[in-house]
């Protein structure tokens, strides 16, 4: 049984994975990460952490993701172009990815930690759950709960500050639209389905006719 | 299961919670119009008394709150060279363009945000806070570094800074849970005894480990081949910021650095000196060639920042009190070298249009020698020429790696800063001697001439708030090239902390 | 007095900063007159004869890194020091004289170059000194970079003048790792210190010795320059402003020979006998290459600068003999070239300013119109070129003999150097001074002004061809100790110094101390690999 | 099952996250595959926190999840604000500094 | 009053006139400077004589006084002092320079009237006899090294003392850097003497000489050849002789006073100085001896056939002084200081009385352009013939006794000195004939044009100065005998020394002729009481028979250029048809010079350029801008990796930790 479900869980967990890196759209890699965070959720149940599992769907899955769809719905999910500028990257970088991985699983099985080899020693059963660990946050974990906390206050901050507008408009906006007509742009198409963002450098071939994000939302 | 609340010990806290405050104190200043000005003041005050709280626990070492800070000469140290370089940055924050768009108070909030990260990172010894610190000190620099929206090589800046760290943070965290695994606990002394356990010693689960953790530090510290966002961001970013991360980001990482290799990772120190002690000679070379030709003053500046990393991780390779003092001492003067040159840099930004080009400061000598005199020092300073506090350093860590047996690396700290003249002494060239060769303007797009410009003020040359910086530093700089002893007995006391 | 000795220049030149355009040249002028009485003064209570340091200063430093603030005379610096002084007067004496731009920076360079150089002369802590030589630089690089001239040919002041300390700090750079190595190597463990006394008393291996021995040399023999090793010399010396050109090949080439005596020699000993003939065979190479490019040249400037190659060379040559008279030779000629050196240069720039270029081919037949600098400069070539009867010749004689006795295959190759210098010094004077008189040449007699500078050089040249004994008596002790240190010769009392009877060579100095001197090298030179 | 089994996964995990950012141009995607790779590490720290026998794994974990939240809020404040200033969403375009 | 007291004055007044011509060149009108000059001389003269007298006060064996002022240089174990060294040997020397040297100061006076740099001159000829006093007075050979080589100088600065000339400052250089040549040769010399007997004082090194020495042993031997590479240099011995005939170039007194009469003396005065040591290598002496013989013959040949009037005198110089160096190598000390002492006379009074008629001639110096003088210029004639008699070794003058007596000398050794004495007597007949060959080419004969103008209207030519070599115009501004030329019929100061030196020459040799006095010998022989060669004597029959032998051969040789300028004017150019090869080999004066150009300055030369082309450039700023090079390269490559792609960060990233990672692989156990 446990097999089964570690099994399941680890393909989901690794096809979703190879899903986010492999999607021409982001918005699909978007929907492809939260497979991966929801077959991880279910490892952590198999470790015998159930606050994690559930903290891991509700604020991952949950909260991150829904921000992640907003944006790409924002600045518009279009495909990006097979052109590699460049050179040996793509070749260097799966070799190095293979590289990377049998470097650590070398670590892991010439390991000479026996424990690795098993199971994890009796735990008792409230091992992992929401009580334990958050006596430790409380304890042991004090100081980095707290510094946690400052720490998404700052993010917060730093998310106004880049996503916010512009202070004051002042000379320098570039030689773009003045800011009033791009506020109407962005009322014109709420949706964002500008599949065609202002100012292109590169000539982005459209991708397959695929259901655009904003017949998705639709 | 019942709770027993861990002692808080608030005087050793007390820094850290008064930076804490800060932080939401100069956020509310952004919120109240009226308060709007008083940001920057609010900040210097809230620098300064978390300055007097440090300087109030020093030479009193202990853990707190259940061992995951530890606030000992070291940490104070660092946290001093911190905040000094905060006090500096707020001071050539002002009129920057970027504090403007950003908002004085959030911009001053996020500083101080990093600050307090910083400090956390000095005194952690605890993997998650280690974990916690790190990041609060990065996150809010992301931000800063992008903070001139209006320039696109700020934004720029602040993506590469993001994209790179973040996969630095991602490989620091997984070195972290390796090492976690291999020692099963989280507490650098844990550690150590975890990883110290017979027939465990030298394990590759371990090792990799502290591979990856090596690899994230390297990034916080830019070192070769980890340091290619360096130079990038020191240039995107506005150079108030720049001047704070040069010296306080590599000040807080390398305390860490030192704590956890010197003191965690102890016992196996003969396997990672080596790897260590190449890193270094790595960015040494790297980082001097690379800043050969830039016309990028702050450019130049991060490739040399890269070289200088190199010069301290020396002082960390040879796992021994000197080397610790070495690296503090080392750190101290550059964070006044450092600060001198960063100055000027902003001054000439601000005043001409060339930028940050090195031809904003040609015949700079007789056009303003209160500026042209600081930026030389700094030079020379770093190229470690006597009589400033960069030769001493440089002795200190010499000193330090050939007692540890690492003279080959104390070589390459020689011919590596025999390759540096070659570039700080351009500098100096341009400001005092005749244009010559130099005249030739391989023309850079001028700051000036895109829309992106930012506001020229002729006399910025002349300010107070960024003369002081650049005199006090400079004489600080001097001043410990010639009476190095103080700052030595500093070093001292900080190294003490750690053996 | 040391400490006034070395910090007057500075002051003067940290008050000159206050005071109007005009003044500052002669307030630099005469502060470097202050300096050169107070080395008179100390001269004149040197104690000749002992061998030890006298008018010692010790003060804590850096006691956390073993660093001493230690200065101290001797036999080997004392007359350095005079010279240092001597020479800084003439040359900012001449250059008071002229319209300098931006003369506050310039003098107060010049001065705190001064100080600097003093201090390398005058330091007995090994770190101190490599301070020192280190900080010699920095106030050169911007005398020669921001009022040298630039070529034609494109090589501007300020590139030259990167070329000449990026390669001259690779020697010292090294050299500093090398000073420090010593110091721990010899503490091994124990508490450390860069006294050169206490160094001495406990020498290295042989191992750490030989590479530690190569960095120094290195940088020695770059600052000399010697063959090889010269490469940033013809830039430099062309873009040099002369006054500074003259300070500075007058007195700064000597600390890198200095150094091997203060230095190399008792604290290396056994790589200095193992290395012997390897420095000799460079320190040949110099002479004979110097010399040989000293009389192709036609720019003044480089006829001077590569006899001074060759004149190191004879130097080098005298202290690797390893022999008491060949190093006191060297120690004299040190002497005798800065004084002929540096008068050399500041007539090389009235020349200049008579015939408007400072090339051979342009220049001849001044002697018409202006016998006095003619005179003079007359002398200056013969004692550049160890006319005997000078006291270069007697310092060449005693290197020489130094040599010969050690190595006598050596001699015969070095004093090759003595007929090339002839031929090099007299086709200067010929070519400037004889001949007819080509176009465009204002034949000129020499001004008060530069007369004023130049002739109480001259004068110490002739003064010092009468009495060079006034050197050896003072130098020798030291000097015996030096050598002594190296070649494991217990050092001779001080009264040889004193007055040498004539028997005491035939004694002490025959044939068979010399042998030990060979056996001894060669034995060493057999194992070395 | 065996913690080998998850750690090796979670290795794998890693290389594939990595091997993302180096492949994507996205910034968004790039985000994500730092996710992922944020995720390997919390699964090592878990399935380590369960081989030890301890919980501060699994704190570590919780607090990491934090962060990668954070990160995740300021990288897509700053993709929103280069879309604002109109600059290409491809980060091999932004590559004024170089040299 | 001491010996040496007198000795130090001796040096003291020429030092004195130099320095005071030289410092009141502005001040002092010119005759003053020329009378400080001659007055200076004389002085030191008569102290020499003072010297002589209080030196003949006291025991023939006790005859020599060494006296120092002050430690020169003396450490680490070599003793040098300010040292002289005074016995009769030294005083002789003394005597003859300063002797000639007043009469030549006079001459000069007079001769060098209107001569723009008249000053200088005299303070230079004052030094000069400084140098030379300081040379045979030294006491020790650093003292003689130093002396040596102001000689040496002071010959440089008169030779180009006409620095306009480029033929004169070109010679002048050769005459110095030669003379540093033999200069090394003494320091090596003095290295080696120390190195065997610890120390640089005569007494001391001739007192320890022969208990260390081996006769003949290496290292004396060595010594002895270093000395002779000095003495040759500065003597004009083979092959180191080529400066004398370019020496010319200076003006005729200096010929007459350095060139002629003192300085190229000095190896002479070297050999028998050193002679103790060169008794114990009895080889070097030979080679010594052996190279004198060549000289004298190679020389006279030379003399032969070249057509300058001073430069043939010169090469009978250096046969002349070829004489000595045989005599003194072979044993035959007083006889060699004693032919010194009559050659200075006749060989001065020959250079002046050519001088005069040069200044006749406007500077020309070309023989065949001189004819008929003697009934233009009778005084000077006269005198010219007094000297070319006993330069011939007519009988009666001083030559024939002084010469003669090397030969019988050389002859009583016997032996393979034989060899000496036959071809001595060779060189005589050479002697001859070259010199009665300048005789009767100037003196008879219908008068040139200048001797013509000279008859008629008693006026000098006022020809336009011009170097007598290149035959350009002269620069006058630095002077030359000057717009008007000055004979001796018409300027009493050179009247005067020509005459008294004319009766030198004439009745020179009567100090010593052999069975009547021997003043000279009996004067020196104390000196070299040591030497085993003093035994040798020969019989006074001998001397005679050898005597009458010479005298033979002058008056054969005389009448030989007789038959052959006077008699037959045209058989020499059907000799030279004749002997073609010959006479290009004389007139090319044996290619000594091509010889050394070939072996010394083209090879220095071509290192120089080669140093200066292609090593420095190559080697030298290779290495410099090589490094700068690579280095900037690799900084291009740094630059280059930076290339902007955050993706390529990350790349680097992950492969800098692939690589540290396999490291850490590796090092686990």
């Amino acid at each position: 049984m446990e097999e089964v479900l570690f099994f399941a869980g680890a393909l989901g967990a690794l096809g979703g994975a190879v899903g986010v890196v492999a999607m021409r759209n982001p918005f699909y890699s978007v929907l492809a990460l939260i497979v991966h965070l929801f077959s991880l959720a279910v490892l952590f149940l198999l470790l015998s952490s159930a606050f994690l599992a559930a903290a891991q769907v509700v604020v991952y899955a949950g909260a991150v993701m829904v921000l992640y769809v907003f944006v790409v719905a924002y600045v518009g999910g279009d495909h990006e172009s097979a052109w590699e500028p460049i050179p040996g990257q793509q070749l260097l970088a799966p070799l190095l990815g293979i590289a990377l991985f049998v470097e650590l699983a070398i670590a892991v099985l010439a390991s000479s930690f026996l424990a690795l080899g098993t199971e994890g020693p009796e735990v008792s059963p409230g091992f992992g759950d929401p009580a334990a660990i958050g006596y430790l946050l409380l304890e042991k974990f004090l100081i980095p709960f707290e510094a946690a906390s400052i720490l998404l206050l700052l993010a917060a901050v730093g998310a106004v500050v880049l996503a916010g507008h512009q202070r004051k408009s002042s000379p320098g906006e570039g030689p773009g639209v003045p800011s009033e007509q791009r506020f109407a742009r962005e009322e014109s198409n709420p949706s964002g389905d500008s599949s065609q963002p202002p100012h292109r450098r590169v000539a982005s071939e459209e991708g397959p006719p695929g259901p655009s994000p904003a017949s998705g939302s639709a | 299961m019942s709770f027993d609340a861990p002692h808080i010990d608030y005087a050793g806290l007390s820094p850290v919670i008064a930076l804490t405050a800060a932080v939401c104190v100069v956020l509310m200043s952004a919120v109240f119009r009226p308060l709007r000005r008083t940001a920057p003041a609010l900040t210097l005050l809230a620098l300064a008394s978390a300055a007097g709280l440090l300087i109030w626990q020093w030479n009193d070492p202990r853990d707190l709150v259940a061992g995951a800070l530890r606030i000992d000469d070291l940490a104070i140290a660092i946290s001093l060279v911190v905040l000094l370089m905060a006090a500096a940055a707020v001071s050539l924050s002002i009129r920057e363009p970027a504090a403007e768009q950003v908002g004085s108070g959030e911009y001053h909030a996020l500083l101080l945000g990093s600050v307090l990260g910083m400090v956390l990172l000095a005194q952690a010894q605890n993997l998650v806070s280690f974990f916690v610190a790190i990041e609060t000190l990065s996150i809010p620099l992301y931000i800063l570094c992008a903070g001139n929206r209006r320039r696109e090589k700020s934004l720029e800046a602040g993506l590469k800074y993001l994209i790179v760290g973040s996969l630095g943070s991602a490989t620091l965290l997984y070195g972290m849970a390796f090492i976690y695994g291999g020692s099963g606990s989280t507490d650098f002394a844990g550690i150590a005894s975890g990883i110290g356990r017979e027939g465990l010693l030298g394990d590759p689960l371990v090792l990799i480990g502290i591979a990856l953790v090596a690899v994230g530090l390297a990034f916080k510290t830019s070192i070769a081949p980890f340091h290619q966002w360096t130079p990038d961001v020191y240039e995107g970013a506005p150079t108030p910021i720049t001047a704070f991360m040069a010296v306080a980001t590599k000040a807080a990482a390398f305390a860490v650095f030192a704590r956890f290799f010197d003191l965690a990772l102890l016992p196996q120190a003969d396997e990672w000196q080596p790897a260590l002690a190449v890193l270094a000679a790595a960015s040494i070379v790297i980082g001097n060639i690379g800043a050969l030709g830039q016309d990028s003053l702050k450019r130049l500046l991060g490739y040399s920042g890269v070289a200088q990393a190199g010069y301290i991780l020396g002082g960390l390779v040879v796992a021994s009190e000197a080397g610790v003092n070495a690296l503090v001492f080392y750190l101290a003067g550059y964070a006044f070298m450092n600060l001198a040159a960063f100055a000027v840099v902003v001054a000439r930004e601000r005043e001409t249009i060339f930028g940050d080009d090195i031809r904003a400061v040609r015949g700079l000598g007789q056009e303003r020698p209160l500026l042209a005199w600081p930026l030389t020092i700094s030079m020379l300073a770093l190229a470690g020429l006597p009589a400033t506090v960069g030769f001493i350093g440089k002795l200190y860590l010499i000193e330090a790696l050939v007692a540890g047996e690492y003279t080959w690396l104390a070589v390459f700290i020689a011919v590596g800063t025999m390759i540096s003249l070659a570039y700080y002494l351009r500098v100096v060239a341009a400001m005092w001697m005749r244009p010559g060769a130099e005249a030739a303007p391989s023309a850079p797009a001028i700051a000036g001439a895109s829309p992106e410009a930012d506001p020229v003020d002729p006399e910025a040359g002349r300010r107070l708030y960024l003369l002081a910086p650049a005199l006090l530093a400079t004489a600080a700089t001097v001043f410990f090239g010639i009476l190095p002893q103080p700052l030595v007995e500093f070093a001292e006391r900080a190294g003490a902390s750690l053996f | 007095m040391t400490n006034s000795l070395l910090w007057t220049p500075l002051v003067f030149g940290l008050i000159g900063l206050a005071l109007p355009k005009r003044l500052t040249g002669w307030w630099a002028t005469l502060g470097t007159a202050v300096t050169l009485g107070i080395a008179i003064a100390l001269l004149a209570g040197f104690d000749s004869g002992a061998a030890g340091l006298q008018d010692t200063v010790e003060a804590e430093w850096i006691p956390g890194l073993g660093v001493e603030y230690s200065l101290g005379v001797d036999g080997l610096n004392v007359f350095l020091l005079v010279l240092t002084a001597l020479l800084w007067l003439g040359g900012t004496a001449f250059a008071a004289f002229r319209e300098q731009e931006r003369p506050h920076l310039f003098f107060l360079m010049m001065l705190l170059a001064e100080t600097a150089t003093l201090g390398a002369f005058l330091a007995q802590d090994l770190l101190l000194f490599v301070l020192f030589f280190d900080l010699m630089l920095v106030p050169f690089y911007f005398l020669f970079g921001a009022w040298g001239s630039d070529r034609p040919d494109g090589v501007t002041a300020s590139a030259a003048t990167l070329k000449m300390i990026v390669y001259t700090l690779v020697g010292s750079l090294l050299m500093l790792v090398a000073a420090i190595a010593t110091a721990i190597v010899a503490a091994d463990g124990g508490q450390i210190t860069f006294s050169i006394a206490d160094l001495a008393q406990n020498p290295l291996g042989e191992g750490s010795q030989r590479w530690i021995f190569w960095f120094f040399a290195a940088a020695f023999l770059v600052k000399m320059p010697a063959f090889l090793l010269h490469g940033w010399m013809p830039d430099a010396y062309r873009a040099a402003p002369l006054p500074v050109l003259a300070v500075f090949s007058g007195v700064l080439a000597k600390v890198g020979a200095y150094g091997f005596l203060r230095v190399v020699l008792p604290l290396f000993p056994d790589a200095t006998v193992e290395f012997q003939e390897v420095v000799l065979v460079i320190a040949l190479a110099s002479i004979l290459y110097g010399s040989v490019m000293a009389f192709t040249q036609t720019n003044v400037r480089l006829v001077a600068g590569y006899s001074s190659v060759a004149q190191l060379g004879f130097m080098t040559a005298g202290i690797f003999a390893l022999r008491a008279d060949g190093a006191d030779g060297a120690v004299l000629q040190m002497v005798n070239h800065g004084l002929v050196v540096a008068p050399l240069f500041i007539i090389v720039a009235v020349l200049a300013e008579r015939s408007g270029s400072e090339d051979l081919r342009e220049m001849g037949g001044m002697a018409m119109r202006a016998p006095v600098l003619a005179a003079l400069f007359l002398i200056v070539a013969l004692a550049t070129l160890a006319m005997p009867g000078s006291a270069n010749f007697i310092g060449e004689f005693y290197i020489l003999n130094g040599l010969f006795q050690a190595k006598i295959a050596f001699a015969f190759v070095a004093i090759a150097g003595v007929a090339m210098s002839a031929y090099y010094a007299l086709r200067l004077y010929q070519r400037t001074m004889h001949n007819r008189v080509p176009a465009g040449v204002g034949s000129r007699e020499l001004g008060w002004r530069d007369g004023v500078v130049l002739v109480p050089l001259v004068a110490c040249i002739v003064g010092l061809a009468l009495y060079p004994q006034l050197v050896l008596k003072r130098t020798d002790a030291s000097v015996q100790q030096s050598v002594a240190a190296a070649t494991g010769k217990p050092a001779p009392e001080a009264e040889l110094a004193e007055e040498a009877p004539a028997m005491s060579g035939w004694t002490g100095y025959g044939p068979l101390a010399d042998r030990q001197v060979d056996e001894l090298a060669a034995g060493e030179s057999g194992k070395s690999p | 099952m065996s913690i080998e089994w998850y750690i090796v996964l979670s290795s794998l995990l890693f290389a594939v996250g990595a091997t993302g950012i180096l492949i994507r141009r996205s910034p968004v995607v790039i985000l994500l595959c730092l996710e992922l790779m944020l995720n390997a590490g919390n699964l090592a720290l878990i399935a380590f926190s369960r081989m030890v026998g301890n919980q501060e794994g699994q704190v570590f974990a919780l607090i990491v999840m934090v962060v990668a939240a954070c990160e995740v809020v300021v990288g897509l404040g700053l993709i929103v604000a280069i879309f604002r200033r109109k600059l290409p969403l491809d980060v091999d375009e932004l590559r004024e500094l170089r040299g | 009053m001491s010996v040496s007291f007198w000795a130090w004055l001796v040096l003291l007044f020429p030092l004195l006139g130099s320095i005071a011509i030289g410092l009141g060149f502005r001040v002092l009108p010119a005759r003053a400077a020329g009378a400080i000059g001659t007055a200076a001389i004389a002085l030191s003269f008569a102290c020499g004589i003072a010297a002589l007298v209080s030196l003949l006060g006291d025991e023939p064996e006790a005859r020599h006084h060494a006296s120092s002022l002050w430690n020169y240089a003396s450490a680490a174990g070599l003793d040098i002092k300010l040292g002289i060294f005074v016995d009769p040997l030294s005083i002789f020397m003394v005597l003859v320079v300063t002797g000639v040297s007043t009469l030549i100061h006079l001459y000069s006076f007079g001769y060098m009237e209107s001569d723009r740099g008249y000053r200088r001159f005299f303070s230079y000829l004052n030094f000069f006899v400084f140098s030379m006093l300081l040379l045979v007075l030294a006491g020790n050979f650093v003292l003689l090294t130093v002396g040596w080589a102001f000689v040496g100088f002071a010959s440089y600065a008169l030779i180009s003392f006409w620095y306009r000339r480029a033929t004169a400052t070109r010679a002048g250089m050769k005459a110095f850097v030669i003379n540093v040549v033999g200069d090394i040769g003494l320091v090596l010399a003095a290295f080696l003497i120390f190195r065997e007997l610890g120390s640089f004082d005569y007494e001391a090194v001739f007192a320890k000489a022969p208990e260390v020495f081996a006769v003949n042993q290496w290292t004396i031997v060595a010594i002895c050849l270093l000395l002779l590479l000095g003495a040759f240099a500065k003597s004009a011995q083979l092959p180191l002789h080529t400066w004398l005939p370019d020496a010319m170039e200076g003006p005729t007194p200096v010929s007459a006073l350095i060139h002629a009469a003192t300085m190229v003396t000095a190896g002479v005065y070297l050999i028998a100085r050193t002679h103790v040591l060169f008794d114990l290598a009895p080889t070097a002496a030979d080679i010594a001896a052996f190279t004198g013989l060549a000289t004298l013959l190679v020389a006279g040949t030379i003399a032969l056939v070249v057509t300058d009037l001073k430069r043939a005198i010169a090469y009978s110089t250096m046969s002349q002084i070829g004489y000595m160096v045989v005599g003194v190598s072979i044993g035959a000390f007083s006889a060699g200081m004693f032919h010194l002492m009559t050659h200075a006379f006749f060989k001065a009074l020959l250079f002046m009385a050519a001088g005069s008629i040069i200044a006749a001639m406007a500077n020309r110096q070309d023989i065949d352009a001189m004819s008929g003088f003697g009934k233009a210029m009778r005084f000077t004639s006269a005198m010219f013939l007094v000297g070319a008699l006993a330069l011939a070794a007519f009988p009666g003058t001083s030559g024939f006794f002084s010469k003669d007596e090397i030969l019988a000398y050389a002859e009583a050794r016997g032996g393979m000195y034989l060899i000496f004495t036959v071809l001595g007597y060779v060189g005589a007949l050479l002697t001859a004939v070259y010199t009665f060959r300048l005789v009767f080419r100037i003196l008879p004969g219908t008068p040139c044009n200048p001797a013509q103008e000279l008859i008629e209207t008693g006026q000098v030519v006022h020809a336009e100065p011009e170097n007598p070599a290149t035959g350009e115009a002269e620069d006058t501004e630095v002077g030359f005998p000057g717009p008007e030329h000055h004979i001796a019929e018409r300027s009493w100061p050179m009247k005067v020394a020509m005459g008294v030196l004319g009766v030198l020459a004439l009745v020179g040799g009567l100090v010593q002729v052999p069975g009547v006095d021997h003043v000279i010998a009996s004067f020196l022989d104390p000196v070299f009481e040591d030497s085993p060669l003093l035994e040798v004597h020969p019989t006074v029959g001998a001397e005679w028979t050898g005597l009458g032998i010479g005298g033979a051969i002058s008056i054969l040789g005389i009448a030989l250029a007789y038959f052959l300028y006077v008699a037959q004017p045209a058989t020499p150019a059907i000799l030279i048809q004749r002997l073609r090869p010959l006479h290009t080999l004389f007139a090319r004066k044996w290619y000594f010079d091509e010889l050394i150009d070939l072996l010394v300055v083209r090879p220095a030369l071509a290192i120089g350029r080669f140093a200066n082309r292609t090593f420095e450039r190559v080697v030298v700023d290779g290495l410099v801008s090589g490094t700068a090079e690579t280095v900037r390269g690799a900084g291009g490559i740094v630059r280059l990796v930076q290339s902007g792609f955050v993706r390529s960060y990350a790349l680097l990233l992950i492969a800098g930790f692939a690589g540290l990672a396999l490291y850490f692989l590796l090092a686990s156990s």
